[in-house]
């Protein structure tokens, strides 16, 4: 049969049509619900079937200490996340875009991750950067508004923040195909969310790295809600299935499991490596919190939705596990609380801190090599600037 | 009683949904503009009253929303697209520029193309990166697209009633950081040319001419100067495609000296063609050069710079200073 | 196996990549050659194998005076779209963009639409206007550069030839999203090429189609090339299953096949009209000719390629099967030989009497509604003008 | 021997290859560049020599182009990026002006961004819609970008060099009608500053200032002219970004008068910004308006109607005489 599959789901209330669904002549139905690549149980139990015991061998060199580490992180990532928010409330910036609930699905993808590989992050991926090892107050320059990215991208491999959706997609194949050109066996990731799913860009960027076959992992964290805009205006199939009409393979994880997240990433940055090219991961996962600081869901979606997400919350799924399992105990917990009153306090102390850009910076960077009309620019706004100051 | 005082978003709200009500051909479509009622609430409430049938939240693609507007417009509905910000226009630029400006013409006037494209623009706001741009040139430069803005709440409200009800494309420049600027709106009048320029304030000396954010800033440099004796008139251009000329013109032949303002860069944006035009229709006339008030050549910058690198009061001014000096 | 499937070839030989291909962990691959659907061998013989049973039922009722009429049409096209080639060499066109040999992609699926539907069509469908009662000479005049598109697209509801690639796809769906407001049972049918699957718009017309769930076919010619690029460097998975990751079907039609080509065009159109939503269909054909009179395919493909395609030929097929069959004599054929003689005589004329426009048209309908700069630079430049004629 | 005569498609080929074979970082990116050439061959036989490496024929996608491009430079390597045709940049539009131009600033300049985006531009060879556009002014508009234009071999040679060793992203407008068009080219000289403009011919009554394919317009009027005792001044501009506003301004201090001539439409063209500019500059040196000479604000028309929509001889002498007559 050569007919693709259909829609797994029913056609939108809202289309409009009032016609009956007639007969097709031809139509192979996929299964209704994909499965979920899942290693930890919401209740902080090992998963056992066929699937995980697939992709179970990408974690069995995780010990005890790295579990702890994972768990560490995510409570870290967590706790400068809402110092960020309160930050703003407090309007120390202006404006934050919470990961609430997208903790392991950054964690586990970022510690996947080897030095010389390579990330493009949405604006979102505070976990990941917590990952690469950059300094988490870097990330609040262009929140607090003081620059549109603070830190240097080769530094830790981690480049700066995109705003415009999907965009960075793009860079991160043109980047993985110069990695094939040069040789290299590191591999890039790039983030994006279920809303940027639908942006050109994105698909092309699904073209581009197919055709090259270049060593790139899309890491799509489907947080079920773009801004007030559930999946369903996005795609009426689950995600992780776009990419085998482009020619590579797809994959759904559970995103607030960060084992499964860890192993998943793992396996689909082996693939890169091994010059497999492309995978796209679909982190299913759930923003716990509004769009950004900006932003009111009670006008768009349920508190009952909500609700239903704190059960399978990652962080509490790893400490239940490391709990049962012995992996911690509450001195652990205890330390670690501790540690993050410091880097709570530390990141409060830091935003205050920060300096206003000089006036004149917004002359500065606008090119590698000058350019005529900013330097007449920067010198009669300097005249001008001085004219006040000569108390004119 | 139809005049009322609101808000320039109010305003737009009330002129959309008039548009939806008395047109049923008349979509919203947008990113968010469904229960969400945008992320600035012009469309509030529209989806609940008029249903998701002709308030349509999109996919995030903004080719893909004026492209199938484009669609839409062929099959006989008269789109009115939200742009969610200024600096996510470009995605649709092709489409725009390339389809909706040209589509007209392409068809030797065969078909028309009567999508509203929405645009909240220009700065202000404190905002990140992307969300403080005025891309107007852009739009201006290219022919088949007609580009107005409103500097304040009865404009709004009738001057996209006029543009929906245009058989041409119009990019609708929503000058967000004034959408909480309230004004008398008038919904019986009977309104102006879309078109045409408006003076705000008349004057003798010297004309300031602007559009959308800043007309209320030349109005407030006029008074200031007025405290200092000069008498200057402001010009809301309300159209940077077309400019009106005439108007322009007549003020300036009263005045013998121009200021143009805007927030978008000053090289090549609106201010150029205007200083150039103007120059062209009344040089015996002018005492002194056109000047020219806006943005640098640089990226639109960081928030906690952007009351220095914004023209403001000191620097329209200073523009006026500099112009009766010569 | 919550994993899709992977490419189905092999990693492009140029991409530079010397690493071993690795195990992956997971990996469905699908068939390595896509089943087509066929009913009409190149031989001229009726195939009767699944497939072909499944869209046999579509063209039940052709009758033998329908086959001569699909014939027709083909000829008739093949023989205007020869006397464009030619009248662009003799420079009464500025350029031509052939249709040779995809006559049966084009001649079946035009075919199967309705009057009430609506074409969006790229720049080569000129079979597909043929069906659609577009006078052939009104589609020269772009190409002799007499104007953009001389056609009302209302008149036969058939677009404007679209230039930019993929653009039209977008305007389909809207377009389809509008029959469905209305409530009407109309259906789009959207053309694009094997190059164009690569742009943004064509994906994102992919994503607002099966969200909308709108009444469209998407009809892709597969002619093998994008003026020099093989299919390759576009995708390396057939074109036709790009759909089912956006969650429609997506089907592969012997493109040479003017029956198969009706048939699954039908079947897809069906679908429209049911309320099911989009369909891709990938008619898998071959551009016989130069990518356009400007082009010089010896540059980068083989006379050997050509060749083997030459036995496929839409029109040959259809005339042995016709002959087989005993569904047209000579007297047929004869009679046919001459209407193309008639019809190439008419375009011939038709262009050469075709008059260049008034230069003031240059400023009309740029606006609707009018324009006061437009209506500055005309008068000034018709006063410009008549300063010669005065004799200045 | 280092000079040679050669066309400017040749002298952009060599310039290419020079480029391919000095710097291994050098890549070239678009469709049809490999075993075509490219649709005016201007890649020709650089994929045969340098390989499919380095000379990528890239999927049908603008915007994936200039995006993996960004990816590329971000990674070390210099991609220099072919648009077909001026007409089909549009879909890359955002990723130039929201990315390209913008990530050196972004990064507070701890990335750059040596990448060129090569457009052949501009009319007058009889094509269908989209292929003969000029739309320079939409980039130059555009902080972060470069746009250049070379008028003749030598130029586009060397201008090519400097372009792709930039480390800022450059636009570089190539003037389709003239890609034939011979002239010598000293592959061993000193080149000239990249964004400086050039005086191409000497006069004193009148500067005509233009660019890319309307400078050997500029120099048959001024030609022309002299035969009517008029002696024209020639400024090739070169650079659109930043324009060469002291070279112009020097000219147009020793004629007084000054004509601006671009296939562009006027209306917001790059000839608005230099008329506004050096008019200030120069305002009491001018004895007439600055003219401008172009495109009319109307789609390119098809190419029966190019003749009389591009500016010619008559029109720029027209424009001449208009400026002497002040
Ligand atoms: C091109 C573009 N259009 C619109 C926006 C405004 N916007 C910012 S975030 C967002 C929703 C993104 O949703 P998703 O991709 O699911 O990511 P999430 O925010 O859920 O992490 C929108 C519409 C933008 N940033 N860029
Ligand atoms: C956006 C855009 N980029 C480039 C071109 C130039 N161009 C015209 S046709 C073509 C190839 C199209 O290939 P395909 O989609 O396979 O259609 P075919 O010509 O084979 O029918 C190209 C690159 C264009 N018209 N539009
Ligand atoms: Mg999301
Ligand atoms: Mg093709």
């Amino acid at each position: 049969m050569t007919v693709e599959s259909t829609a797994a789901r029913k056609p939108r209330r809202s289309s409009g049509t009032k016609r009956a669904t007639g007969k097709t002549a031809a139509a192979a139905t996929q299964s209704a619900e994909p499965q979920l690549v899942q290693l930890l149980t919401p209740e902080g139990e090992r998963v056992a079937d066929a699937t995980s015991a697939e992709f179970a061998p990408y974690v069995a060199d995780i010990t005890a200490d790295d579990l702890r580490g994972l768990y560490r992180d995510m409570v870290l990532t967590r706790r400068f996340d809402a110092e960020a928010t309160a930050l703003q409330r407090q309007g120390e910036l202006g404006l934050w875009a919470s990961l609430l609930g997208q903790e392991a699905a950054q964690i586990g993808s970022g510690r996947a991750l080897r030095d010389d590989d390579y990330v493009f992050p949405t604006y979102r991926e505070h976990g990941v950067a917590w990952c690469r090892g950059v300094d988490p107050t870097n990330l609040l320059g262009m929140f607090r508004g003081v620059n549109h990215g603070g830190w240097d991208p080769n530094g830790n491999n981690f480049h700066l923040y995109t705003i415009v959706i999907g965009s960075q997609t793009l860079h991160a194949t043109g980047y993985a195909m110069g990695i094939t050109k040069d040789g290299a066996d590191s591999a890039v990731i790039a983030y994006f969310g279920d809303g940027a799913s639908s942006q050109g860009d994105v698909n092309e960027a699904f073209t581009f790295s197919a055709v090259y076959n270049a060593p790139v992992v899309f890491f799509c964290q489907n947080n079920q809600w773009a801004i007030s805009e559930p999946t369903e205006r996005q795609t009426r199939v689950p995600l992780y299935q776009r990419a085998s009409g482009f020619g590579f393979p797809g994959i759904r994880v559970d995103g607030n499991d960060v084992l499964a997240c860890l192993a998943v990433t793992r396996w689909a940055l082996e693939r890169a490596r091994n010059g497999e090219g492309p995978t796209l991961v679909e982190a299913f996962t759930y923003r716990m919190g509004a769009h950004t600081t900006s932003d009111d869901p009670t006008k768009y979606r349920r508190d009952e939705e909500r609700a239903a997400w704190e059960h399978k919350d990652p962080i509490e799924r790893l400490k239940t596990h490391l709990l049962a399992s012995g992996g911690a105990d509450e001195e652990f917990f205890a330390a670690l609380e501790a540690e993050s009153e410091t880097l709570g306090k530390r990141v409060r102390e830091a935003v205050r801190a920060m300096p206003d850009p000089d006036t004149m910076a917004i002359f500065e960077n606008v090119y590698a090599d000058g350019h005529a009309l900013v330097d007449e620019e920067r010198a009669q706004f300097a005249a001008y600037l001085a004219s006040f100051e000569e108390g004119n | 009683m139809a005049i009322e005082k609101m808000s320039i978003a109010k305003a737009l709200n009330e002129s959309l949904r008039k548009a939806l009500d008395t047109d049923p051909k008349v979509l919203i479509m947008g990113e968010d503009v469904g229960k969400l009622g945008g992320v600035f609430r012009i469309t509030d409430g529209l989806q609940k009253d008029f249903g998701e049938d002709r308030v349509i939240d999109t996919p995030l693609a903004e080719s893909g929303i004026v492209g199938t507007a484009i669609g839409l417009a062929l099959r006989g509905y008269r789109p009115v697209v939200e742009i969610q910000f200024d600096g996510f226009v470009f995605p649709a630029y092709d489409q725009i520029v390339t389809q909706l400006a040209k589509m007209h013409a392409r068809a030797l006037g065969k078909v028309k193309m009567p999508v509203v494209v929405r645009i909240p623009y220009g700065g202000a706001i404190g905002a990140v990166e992307h969300h403080s741009e005025s891309p107007e040139a852009l739009f201006a430069h290219v022919a088949g697209l007609k580009v107005v803005s409103p500097s304040n709440a009865s404009d709004a409200y009738w001057m996209m009633q006029q543009a929906i009800q245009s058989d041409d494309p119009v990019i609708f420049f929503e000058p967000k950081r004034r959408y909480w600027d309230k004004g008398e709106v008038d919904t019986e009048a009977i309104p102006g040319e879309l078109h045409k320029a408006r003076v705000a304030r008349e004057g003798s000396d010297l004309t300031l001419a602007a559009y959308g954010p800043m007309v209320k800033l030349c109005l407030e440099a006029a008074a200031a100067a007025a405290e200092e004796g000069k008498s200057v008139e402001v010009v809301d251009l309300r159209s940077m495609s077309p400019v009106d000329f005439d108007g322009v013109q007549a003020s300036v032949e009263k005045t013998r000296r121009l200021v143009v303002v805007h927030e978008a860069p000053v090289f090549l944006g609106v201010g150029s063609e205007i200083a150039a035009r103007i120059t062209e229709r009344c040089f015996y006339h002018l005492e002194a050069p056109v000047l020219r008030v806006g943005g640098f050549h640089t990226p639109y910058p960081p928030a906690r710079l952007e009351d220095e690198y914004l023209p403001g009061l000191d620097r329209v001014l200073d523009a006026v200073d500099r112009s009766l000096a010569y």
